[in-house]
């Protein structure tokens, strides 16, 4: 069925890479056996991404060779590697906005005669590769409409439209929720029965030790050592990873969780955003947080964005201690106190060709300036460096533009730049999206602390393990709706997902 | 009925074009009013022929601005493509390789700006600015300034001659739209200039040769701005040095009142001929009014100014 | 000054003939007098002809030749060129508010004086006459000023249209318009000769070869052949640069050798029509 | 000495501005060597005087990039300015009330651009493509096209007179200059103004008032053009109605060849004054020795792709 044990298709021997004056990759060896799903796991900047482009041709590396299917490889550019038999999903979404979901899926081999496109043949084998995919995404819709997390479904539509013998999917499943996780899960599997190979990276451990054959962890661009699921456990990967042993990655609460009688410090009442959710009633105590769960497109975004400001709800009311308010804008949100990370890094969260260290006091720059509206050099850069020591940021130096940082970094970075004003509710739209086991440990950290600060907290998430594990209430949204306000004590994955899955009401 | 209107303003054409339609039609209700002369077919071919420079050059700018890009040398090009066919002329060749060498001289130097934009990385504006220039000078160096007549009588049938009762210039600007509507919306080119121009890196990532596709896109406005030098010395019966200056701007401006993005990645041919028929229609408008010099200048601002003003509000409002 | 820089000329264009000539005229009589002779063109920007001649004062040439962008700006940098001891004649465009060494032009008013009675002789005493102007440029406002001076005392001749069309092409598109709005226009007076000849263009596609005349300004080449053969083209007032510039330049080595000059040397606009020239 | 050369070579403001100083430096000695009435301290002078208009038009305009925008109206701006002093002089108006005006209606023009541009939406370039051709009517308008003579002998002096040994006009640009590069690299408004023009997105969702800040740039530079107008009027001595036209293209050069980029959140005022500075040498030095008109159309344009070459490949050298 699949073919021998010990055919290696893709040999890397020595790979080193460098950024100026960092190193992002040293004298990485590492080989892939044909038909087999291979892990790479390692802290965010670790190399793996770069390892990656490497492979798909986007930088060349510095020294080292590379084999691929026998012949060796050095693709000049990403049409040489695909042309060569490799596809790859990126972890930084790479679709063009105004462009639909058909067109997106088929850029580079679009049905044409003679080079005249056959529109209604593109639409037809776009809708028939989504159908087999099971991808609840329409073809002809404009990728800009999208939210994110479908966004990187057809990301990985698009990457699997090409026949490859090799497939490399860095971080699909960051912004997915189990259920389309699972839809991915199968398609690898029909992958390997097929004989192609898979590479693949994420920072979901149970998905990991579910998926792979190999699993290969690296450490600041050095191979740490590669294994066989069977040799492994999830506690030995992350004691690989991260260098020391972590055993629960939740943190213990500071505070007791507030109780009913605490008044809440955001009340939501029936709040209708037209077509976007319609009726949603909640309320948010100081200490608390409040986790959201809910299937790819069950509202949980829309709902934030009213809250912040960004779009106006056609009905309902938000009261802030008592007090109705009604954002007008984010300006307007933050001011009243009101922080929101929002899923969409690369667009919403940071300005990638600035600093890191610009893109830490982008909100708080009144902390950072004196009464005259002058900026205060030491007090920006002594702010950015305390965030990056305080978030494990890895980083050359504070003044590396935001875009040369790895993806997990960079989600550090936009949580770093909301911390920044002290929020007295933080809404954080999937918080950890790609971020390492050691930093979403320190991240939870933090958000308890914050809790325990008197902040109220409200977390939408799709990793269920974490909606699970950090919130002390949970409101489970379906279908543009609150299916269910649930404490978050005791909760099981499964209660969880009949709610979210509308099979109770 | 209500149904009826509602299916059609749902319709995907009205829905991009509704706007700029809207304004055509306005412009041309308050001109007939005003003017009697104006809903005249005579007058009419006339707005076409008098904006078929400025439609060609922004049909080939419609491609450029697409990529997230600029061509300021347009009207340069335009200048020099009139003087190589008047010099071609000047030394005996027929209308042919005249024909052959002035569209040659408007690719090489599309060309010359989509290598270093491409290749060498330069920003295309810096680019044009500086060839604007250096095409200038160069249109003046075989007379001194001096304007070239042209006396091939076929060139000047271009300008001046009907064919099946349409002057040749309106076929030859419908030839053209028909030639980069089909090439933009539904070839593999046209489709990769818009994911090339609406996420560069995405492009690149995805395999498309995106420093190809930019050289031949600054090569088509090349050679757009040639045909433009070949319908402008048709009509004038000369190459004049000072041809074409400033039009690069109307190019834009048609192209971008058409709805064209200068961030990129979005346009249709079909709105760049409905922006530079605006054009057309108010400067032709006006000057059947009589409206004087300076009062134009400020009636044309302001109609533009509310053209893309009802365009953007009819996008805004459905969302 | 002894420096023996000799001249400096700084020319309103170059994009039009008349200035090509002018400047031509000027070249093949400095290198017959043998003075050394620069000239710069300001591109109808003042501004760029301020720093012209601010360069010529760096390079401290004896004589400054020039054709002021604007009569009156122009007063201060041919101040400061005196201040440094340069000698100034201007060309075409007389300076205002200031007093140089000589003046050298045609007198445009009297041309388009000239313009009027040709065009008045032309259609007949009587019907509507249009006028494709240049309104930013001083002497061409003299021109048409000129022009209307002279309807003035014909009271059944009405101009019913008056619009710019700066460059050849522009003139086409505005003598189109005007030809649409007034089918039955009897003349068109262009400013020069670009307005002119697109003006015949235009009454040619327009098909009113027997109806509408055209009279121009300045009377270069092309104009004059259009003239000859053209039937629309009935008339040019010509200017003389080649005459101007040799003038310029003798005044300019009469000075340097401190000789007397006069302070305005006009040169008077002639007549061109298909009967032949009258000065 | 090998250490002190690449110490000195990756100090940041080498990394930043080293290739476009180089470019300066080889035309420095360009001219220098071919025509010994360059590197003089009067003619210096003259550079900087000559250039001044340009530079604090590029001032102003390197907000306007930095935000992703564009301000093409800056020219006539420039003129309306200068139309509005010579009008308040012909009614009496003294010095200050008159410089008090001229600088109002800079600013009302520019924010009426920034308010069109950032609440009615429509892109900056069509808006400022209309308002060049509104107010270049509009300046025409008082005197029917002719230029208006300006006889204050205080605003006079501000284009003739020397203070300190240093022209006036001299001292205004460089007042002007380390105001704005303060305001830009010094205060939390410049910190702003980069954050929303590198990604308005992420700006607007970070609480910055990203269409107050665009009503704000644009009215500084139209202001900027309004003190253009200024000086430009009171070293001409008059008011121009074609004052400034198609001097917007210098100054988005300038700021372009300093390093501003037009796609948004790049840029310094310290590039734009060396931007200014080439754009003034090379039309200097060419100037000085006397290449003919249409070669130095053609000189300027290589030169400025020569300087804009050396200055990308500097920046990609690098990393
Ligand atoms: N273009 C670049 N210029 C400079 N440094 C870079 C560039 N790209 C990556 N790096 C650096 O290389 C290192 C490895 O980054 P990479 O993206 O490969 O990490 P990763 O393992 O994929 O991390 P993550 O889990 O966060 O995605 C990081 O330190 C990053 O800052
Ligand atoms: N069926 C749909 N088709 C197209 N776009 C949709 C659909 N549903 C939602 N969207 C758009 O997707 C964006 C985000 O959707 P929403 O907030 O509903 O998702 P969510 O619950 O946050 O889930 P996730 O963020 O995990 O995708 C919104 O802008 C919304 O308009
Ligand atoms: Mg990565
Ligand atoms: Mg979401």
């Amino acid at each position: 069925m699949t073919a021998p044990q010990d055919e290696t298709v893709l040999d890397i021997r020595n790979v080193t890479k460098t950024f100026g004056p960092v190193t992002a990759l040293k004298d990485m060896t590492l080989s892939v056996k044909k038909g087999r799903v291979h892990t790479l796991i390692g802290e965010n900047g670790a190399g793996k991404s770069t390892l990656m482009k490497i492979l798909a041709g986007v930088h060349p590396q510095t020294s080292g060779e590379i084999t691929f299917k026998g012949e060796p490889y050095r693709p000049k550019s990403p049409r040489e590697a695909r042309l060569s038999g490799l596809t790859i999903v990126f972890q930084e979404l790479s679709l063009c906005r105004h462009m639909t979901v058909a067109e997106n899926i088929f850029a580079t081999h679009e049905p044409n005669r003679f080079g005249f496109i056959d529109d209604a043949e593109l639409v037809r084998k776009a809708e028939e590769l989504i159908e087999e995919l099971g991808l609840p995404i329409k073809a002809r819709a404009k990728v800009s409409q999208l939210s994110i997390a479908r966004r990187q479904l057809v990301e990985i539509a698009k990457g699997l439209s090409y026949p490859a013998d090799l497939v490399i999917l860095d971080e699909p499943t960051s912004s997915l929720s189990e259920s389309e996780a699972e839809i991915l899960f199968s398609l690898i599997g029909r992958l390997k029965e097929k004989g192609v190979t898979v590479i693949y990276i994420s920072h979901r451990m149970e998905e990991i030790m579910r998926l792979s054959d190999d699993i290969t962890v690296i450490r600041d661009g050095e191979l740490v050592g590669t294994m066989t699921r069977e040799e492994t456990s999830i506690d030995k990967l992350i004691a690989m990873m991260v260098g020391r042993e972590m055993h629960d990655i939740y943190p213990p609460r500071v505070a007791p969780k507030p109780g009913p009688e605490v008044e809440p410090v955001l009340r939501v009442d029936g709040l209708n955003g037209g077509h976007l959710f319609h009726d949603v009633t909640f309320d948010a105590r100081p200490g608390e947080v409040l986790g959201f769960f809910g299937l790819v497109g069950s509202g949980r975004s829309d709902v934030m964005n009213a809250l912040f400001g960004v779009k106006r709800p056609e009905g309902g009311e938000i009261f802030l201690d008592g007090k109705k308010i009604r954002p007008r804008s984010p300006d307007d949100a933050i001011r009243q106190g009101i922080a929101f990370l929002t899923e969409n890094r690369k667009e919403e969260g940071l300005v990638l060709a600035h600093t890191v260290e610009r893109n830490i006091n982008m909100v708080s720059l009144g902390e950072v300036s004196n009464a005259f509206g002058f900026a205060r050099r030491s007090a920006e850069r002594r702010a950015a460096e305390d965030e990056v020591a305080r978030l494990t940021i890895k980083t050359d130096t504070i003044d590396t533009p935001a875009a040369n940082l790895s993806g997990g970094n960079q989600q550090k970075i936009v949580l770093a730049k909301w911390l920044r004003i002290k929020p007295r509710i933080l809404i954080l739209d999937e918080p950890t999206r790609g971020v390492d086991v050691g930093a979403k440990f320190e991240i939870y950290r933090i958000i308890r602390q914050l809790a325990a600060d008197g902040a109220a907290i409200l977390m939408v998430s799709s990793d269920l393990p974490e909606v699970l594990g950090l919130s002390d209430r949970l409101v489970i949204m379906h279908d543009k709706k609150v299916a269910n306000i649930l404490d978050g004590e005791g909760l099981t994955p499964e209660t969880v997902m009949t709610y979210a899955a509308g099979m109770q009401s | 009925m209500k149904s009826f209107v509602s299916k059609f303003t749902s319709a995907p054409a009205v829905r991009e074009y509704g706007g700029i339609v809207a304004s055509l039609i306005v412009l041309c209700v308050v001109f007939s009013v005003l003017s009697p002369r104006f809903l005249v077919f005579y007058n009419l071919l006339n707005i076409v022929q008098q904006v078929s420079v400025v439609a060609v050059l922004a049909f080939g700018m419609t491609y450029v601005i697409l990529l997230g890009e600029i061509d300021l040398s347009v009207g340069s090009i335009l200048a020099v493509a009139g003087m190589v066919a008047a010099q071609c002329f000047a030394i005996g060749l027929g209308f042919w390789p005249t024909l052959g060498l002035t569209l040659l001289s408007g690719a090489i130097m599309g060309a010359f700006n989509g290598v270093l934009a491409a290749y060498l990385l330069l920003p295309s504006f810096i680019v044009t600015v500086a060839t604007m220039g250096i095409f200038r000078g160069l249109v003046s160096l075989p007379t001194g300034g001096l304007p070239a007549p042209i006396n091939n009588d076929a060139w000047l049938a271009i300008g001046a001659e009907n064919w099946l009762g349409l002057p040749i210039i309106i076929w030859i600007v419908l030839a053209l739209f028909a030639f980069n509507f089909v090439l933009l919306a539904k070839t593999v080119f046209g489709r990769r200039a818009y994911l090339a121009g609406g996420n560069k890196e995405a492009a690149v990532y995805s395999g498309i040769r995106v420093k190809r596709i930019k050289v031949i896109i600054f090569t088509i406005s090349g050679v757009m701005a040639a045909v433009g030098g070949i319908l402008l010395s048709s009509r004038l019966g000369s190459a004049q040095t000072n041809a074409g200056l400033g039009y690069e701007l109307d190019a834009i401006a048609a192209a971008v009142l058409g709805g064209t993005s200068l961030a990129g990645g979005v346009g249709t041919m079909v709105g760049t001929l409905l922006g530079a028929l605006i054009i057309g229609i108010i400067n032709n408008g006006m000057s059947l009014l009589s409206v004087p010099y300076f009062y134009q200048l400020i009636v044309k601002g302001l109609v533009i100014l509310l053209a893309v003003w009802i365009d953007v509000r009819s996008k805004t409002n459905r969302g | 000054s002894a420096s023996a820089e000799g001249i400096g000329a700084s020319l309103l264009t170059q994009q039009h003939p008349f200035y090509i000539a002018l400047a031509d005229a000027m070249r093949a009589e400095a290198q017959a007098e043998g003075v050394p002779l620069e000239i710069k063109i300001a591109n109808q920007d003042l501004n760029k002809q301020f720093a012209d001649v601010e360069d010529f004062i760096t390079k401290g040439v004896d004589v400054l030749v020039i054709s002021p962008v604007d009569s009156t700006g122009v007063r201060t940098v041919i101040g400061r060129a005196q201040k440094a001891g340069i000698k100034v004649i201007t060309v075409d465009v007389p300076a205002k508010n200031v007093d140089v060494t000589s003046y050298v032009g045609t007198d445009n008013y009297a041309g388009g004086v000239k313009a009027g009675e040709l065009m008045a002789k032309m259609i007949g005493d009587k019907g509507k006459v249009a006028i494709i102007d240049y309104p930013m440029v001083a002497s061409v406002v003299a021109r048409t000023d000129g022009f209307k001076k002279a309807m003035e005392s014909h009271p059944d001749i009405e101009i019913v249209a008056q619009q710019a069309g700066i460059t050849r092409s522009e003139a086409l598109t505005t003598a189109q318009n005007i030809l649409q709005a007034h089918p039955d226009l009897d003349g068109i007076f262009g400013f020069g000769d670009d307005a002119a000849l697109a003006a015949a263009s235009a009454v040619a596609s327009a098909g009113l070869e027997g109806q509408v005349k055209v009279i121009g300004f300045d009377g270069m080449k092309e104009a004059r052949d259009a003239v000859a053969s053209n039937p629309v083209m009935v008339g040019v007032i010509a200017q003389y640069p080649d005459e101007m510039g040799k003038v310029a330049v003798e005044t300019a080595v009469k000075v340097m050798n401190g000789e007397e000059v006069a302070a305005e040397q006009p040169i008077e606009p002639g007549v061109v029509t298909k009967d032949g020239e009258t000065k």
